[in-house]
């Protein structure tokens, strides 16, 4: 059984809790069976942030997260934070605004995730959904279509259009050529 | 229409309120318990019974030939 | 319903009006907030009532005063709410009024970590309310079982009488899992029976199961509810011998009927080297370690309630011997354990393995402090 | 047999009350039976819920559905019951310890909510249960059990609080001057909204003795002597009011009311759904 552990770090406003609901919902519309857990800092906005996943294709004893097989950090200090915690085999994502380490034994790959959201989609807050589709693109772990029905289906009445270009242009930044994602599938 | 003093002597305590407050003083306490003296110079005005806290004397209305009830 | 990825504290809510849940008074504690949004939101379509009580100990008066008018009643805190509502959660078990309690465990003492989990209140579902009483505590230890168990929750105060505590945590109140609620199929709902005969009612009689049926007040049975001690009328005595008799039928409805009351899940050997006894979300770890174990060539078996109290002891009694050593996982510094210790009477058979700051067990953890305490033999 | 008020509302088996001789906490019951009565209210329909203390025990003397409960409380657990089925008449019986001390929260959010319960505060200044200890309402420097030397408090004015909390009617009473007390919890119940009523009541026991107040019926008299009406008062200089009860409705006035308002957004809900 295959089984594999996602994490999403950050700070909080960031929406990561919402893009782990909504990555959770899209593997079930896939056919799998996926958990979706947080933790914060007792601020509703500014403190840290992380949300998790899980997605297997059958039933999930442990619901947390031990050794992710993808992290996205959006911050330095969730990248500081978690970077140590994921597999080798695995993938690290993070905004081209956080300074990675040289010798890192982990594959890891700079998106302009904030950037996007805020100078090409137009709004700093999507900067969660364009996060999804970069890992969706890269890691295929939910397809195409469930992904775009999950977030429909999760943000605000009047926001759809613009999280679906966010989405778009998540899945453009993730269009990368890498053999891990060979592997990965 | 007939009205009658009743004193429900277990319940009194004989605190004396009634006693005080009977505009034509016509009530006591006797060991402990209220009594009527007078049964003739009652007016049956009900003021011992409105101020009574133990529910121990009250006027029974009766009713009257045309069978009204004068307690409503 | 199909599948549905679904919050822990969501499937309460839905468990509940399920169940017929059709009062709710609450206030905010974190982690247990989202049950008093989500009531807020669904209970006015389901012809249900939901207000945001001033403080926990208004709340769990208002949803007795709810129940007492007829409908099945629900509040839910954590801690430090737990704590203030303990009065009249007592006041519930000896007036025998019918309500349901979620308590989604943080860590404590005190205000402690807010969002943290735990599984500190295990004595105080149990005695936190002065004086002699049995209660019905149920722990559910995912979120498909949060919805079932909410069920029976209603069930069971409907059926003796009882305030019944769902004990939930931090972990499994904020998962949110991947359910088909379907999968129950018709789960039977305990209704409130009003009985033929209304002339000679006796609302403290024992009819049936240690109780009378409870008749709600408008119905033309004008009834005295209290928490003195009473008699079968419910008017305040005290006559010692109807002391007595009260609070034995108040001890033995409850643990006379334990067998119908108790749930529990058994899982892995049924004799072996080591058995784990845990609940909640606790037992996930658990369940993960006793894999690991299970490859190293251990022998392992997990005896998990989720009835807490009355506990299960007949059962446990039965599977025990047959294990070498017993450890009870739990998110405190011991709770159940003495519970488990009092059933097991063998000299050093029982050990504990704890945490508490805040902290979810991880399966390795549990699988090295095993290791650790049984590596000088059983 | 009994006065046809007693055999009609009131579970006799229970009679005597437990109360001290010339406590009038008897009196303000009975007013509030009478009041009941003069109304007309199906009895079934009532409910009477009381808290701790002498006063609450009138609950359990009467026959309507009586709620006897917790310390402090009976207002929350009346909200509960009102709010689970706004047909029925819900009356709290509370005292000054109760409601004042304990049950202040409670009190103050019903007041907010103008939930329709009635609310009648038996006031003797003194916790009387438990042997005589200062109340929030125990005039300054008077003596209690737990005020040995006069307590340096400042006493409570239940009504002022009931106004600022949005209480929609507020009167006060007291158990010299039944009639009216009777009127006032008439228009309390039939008041659609949270009423307040304070009923100035006597403790010969506690209060009385401690502070040397003579007698049950003296006690009353001063009730008589020491109370203004709210009109006459209106007209009067503060100093002339020092130590004075003013007496009379203080708020009579039409707000939502909370169990129809909850009403009114299911109504709503249900038409934008369709």
């Amino acid at each position: 059984m295959r089984s594999l552990e996602i994490r999403l770090g950050g700070s909080g406003g960031q929406g990561l809790i919402l893009a782990g609901i909504i990555l959770a919902e899209a593997a079930i519309l896939d056919g799998k069976v996926s958990v979706q857990s947080q933790s914060y800092g007792p601020e509703a906005r500014g403190g840290s942030s992380k949300a998790e996943v899980i997605i297997s294709d059958g039933p999930i004893v442990y619901p947390k997260v031990l050794k992710p097989d993808v992290l996205l950090a959006l911050t330095s200090s969730a990248y500081k934070s978690y970077k140590e915690d994921v597999k080798e085999t695995g993938l690290i994502i993070v905004d081209d605004s956080v300074e990675v380490e040289k010798e890192s034994k982990v594959k890891t790959l700079k998106f302009p995730i904030l950037k996007t959201a805020q100078e090409v989609v137009g709004k700093a807050y999507v900067a969660n959904i364009v996060s999804l589709g970069v890992i969706a693109e890269l890691t295929k772990i939910v397809s195409e279509e469930s992904l775009e029905k999950a977030v429909l289906k999760r943000v605000p009445a009047g926001t759809e259009e613009l999280n679906r270009k966010a989405l778009e242009e998540g899945f453009k930044l993730g269009k990368v050529e890498d053999k891990w994602v060979e592997q990965m599938i | 229409m007939e009205k009658k003093l009743v004193i429900i002597e277990d319940w009194c305590k004989g605190c004396g309120i009634c006693v005080e407050f009977c505009p034509v003083r016509v009530l006591e306490i006797k060991d402990g318990k209220v009594r009527l003296i007078d049964e003739d110079r009652c007016i049956k005005c009900g003021l011992c019974e409105m101020r009574c806290p133990d529910f121990a004397i009250y006027l029974e209305v009766k009713k009257d030939v045309e069978g009204v009830n004068a307690g409503k | 319903m199909s599948r549905v990825l679904m919050q822990g504290n969501e499937a309460v809510v839905e468990g509940a009006i399920r169940a017929g849940m059709r009062f709710y008074a609450g206030y905010p504690i974190t982690p247990s907030t989202e049950i008093a949004e989500l009531c807020a939101e669904k209970l006015p379509f389901v012809g249900g009532k939901f207000i945001q009580m001033e403080d926990e100990i208004a709340s769990m008066a208002a949803i007795i005063g709810a129940s007492l008018a007829g409908l099945k009643a629900m509040t839910a805190t954590s801690g430090p709410g737990f704590s203030l509502m303990q009065e009249n959660i007592g006041f519930a078990a000896m007036a025998e009024v019918p309500c349901v309690v979620v308590d989604v465990q943080r860590m404590g003492p005190s205000t402690g970590m807010p969002t943290l989990p735990a599984q500190g209140d295990v004595m105080q579902s149990r005695w936190g309310t002065h004086g002699d009483h049995s209660i019905i505590v149920l722990s559910p230890s995912s979120v498909k079982e949060a919805y079932y168990v909410t069920i029976q929750a209603f069930n069971l105060s409907e059926k003796y009488r009882t305030p019944v505590v769902i004990l939930m945590d931090e972990v499994i109140g904020h998962l949110r899992e991947t359910v088909n609620l379907d999968e129950y199929g018709d789960i039977e709902i305990i209704e409130r029976k009003i009985p033929e005969d209304i002339e000679n009612y006796l609302p403290y009689k024992d009819i049936e199961n240690g109780v009378a049926p409870l008749i709600p007040f408008g119905k033309g049975v004008r009834y005295h509810v209290t928490g003195l001690v009473h008699n079968e009328k419910g008017l305040p005595t005290n006559d010692t011998k109807i002391a007595e008799r009260l609070i034995k039928r108040l001890v033995d409805k409850i643990e006379k009927n334990k067998e119908d009351i108790v749930m529990y899940e058994e899982k892995g050997e049924k004799e072996g080297d080591i058995l784990f006894i845990s609940f909640g979300s606790t037992s996930r770890s658990v369940e993960a370690a006793e894999e690991e174990l299970k490859k190293e060539g251990f022998k392992v078996g997990i005896f998990r309630p989720i009835t807490i109290w009355p506990f299960p002891d007949t059962r446990l009694r039965k599977i025990y011997p047959k294990f070498r050593k017993i450890f009870v996982v739990e998110m405190n510094r011991g709770q159940l354990y003495y519970e488990v210790d009092r059933v097991v009477k063998r000299e050093g058979a029982v050990e504990n393995i704890n945490k508490a700051n805040g902290e979810f067990f991880t399966p390795c953890e549990i699988v090295e402090k095993v290791k650790e305490r049984i590596k000088n033999g059983f | 047999m009994a006065s046809r008020l007693v055999e009609e509302y009131f579970r006799k088996e229970t009679l005597p009350n437990i109360w001290c001789p010339g406590c009038s906490n008897g009196i303000v019951t009975m007013a509030i039976v009478r009041a009941i009565d003069n109304l007309k209210i199906d009895k079934d329909k009532v409910v009477v819920v009381s808290g701790i203390g002498c006063s609450s025990r009138a609950s359990g003397y009467l026959d309507f559905n009586t709620l006897h409960t917790t310390h402090g409380r009976a207002i929350a657990f009346a909200t509960g019951v009102k709010f689970a089925n706004p047909e029925l008449t819900v009356i709290v019986i509370t005292g000054d310890g109760d409601n004042a001390a304990i049950g202040g929260n409670h009190f103050i959010h019903a007041a907010r909510r103008n939930i329709d319960i009635t609310v009648v505060m038996y006031n003797n200044h003194i916790y009387g249960m438990t042997g005589g200890q200062a109340s929030p309402t125990i005039p300054r420097y008077d003596k209690a059990t737990t005020a040995p030397y006069g307590s340096i408090d400042r006493d409570f004015d239940i009504c002022k609080l009931a106004i600022g909390a949005g209480a929609t009617y507020v009167a006060r009473g007291t158990a010299y001057h039944v009639q009216q007390l009777v009127k006032l919890i008439e228009k309390g119940i039939s008041h659609k909204g949270f009423s307040f009523i304070e009923a100035m009541s006597i403790c010969p026991t506690y209060y009385g003795r401690r502070n040397k107040k003579g007698s049950p019926a003296d006690m009353l008299k001063w009730l008589k002597d020491n109370s203004i009406d709210i009109n006459k008062a209106a007209k009067m200089k503060p100093e002339e009011l020092e130590g004075k009860i003013i007496i009379g409705e203080f708020v009579n006035i039409e707000a939502p009311e909370y169990t129809e308002e909850y009403q009114k957004m299911v109504e709503r809900l249900k038409v934008s759904v369709k």
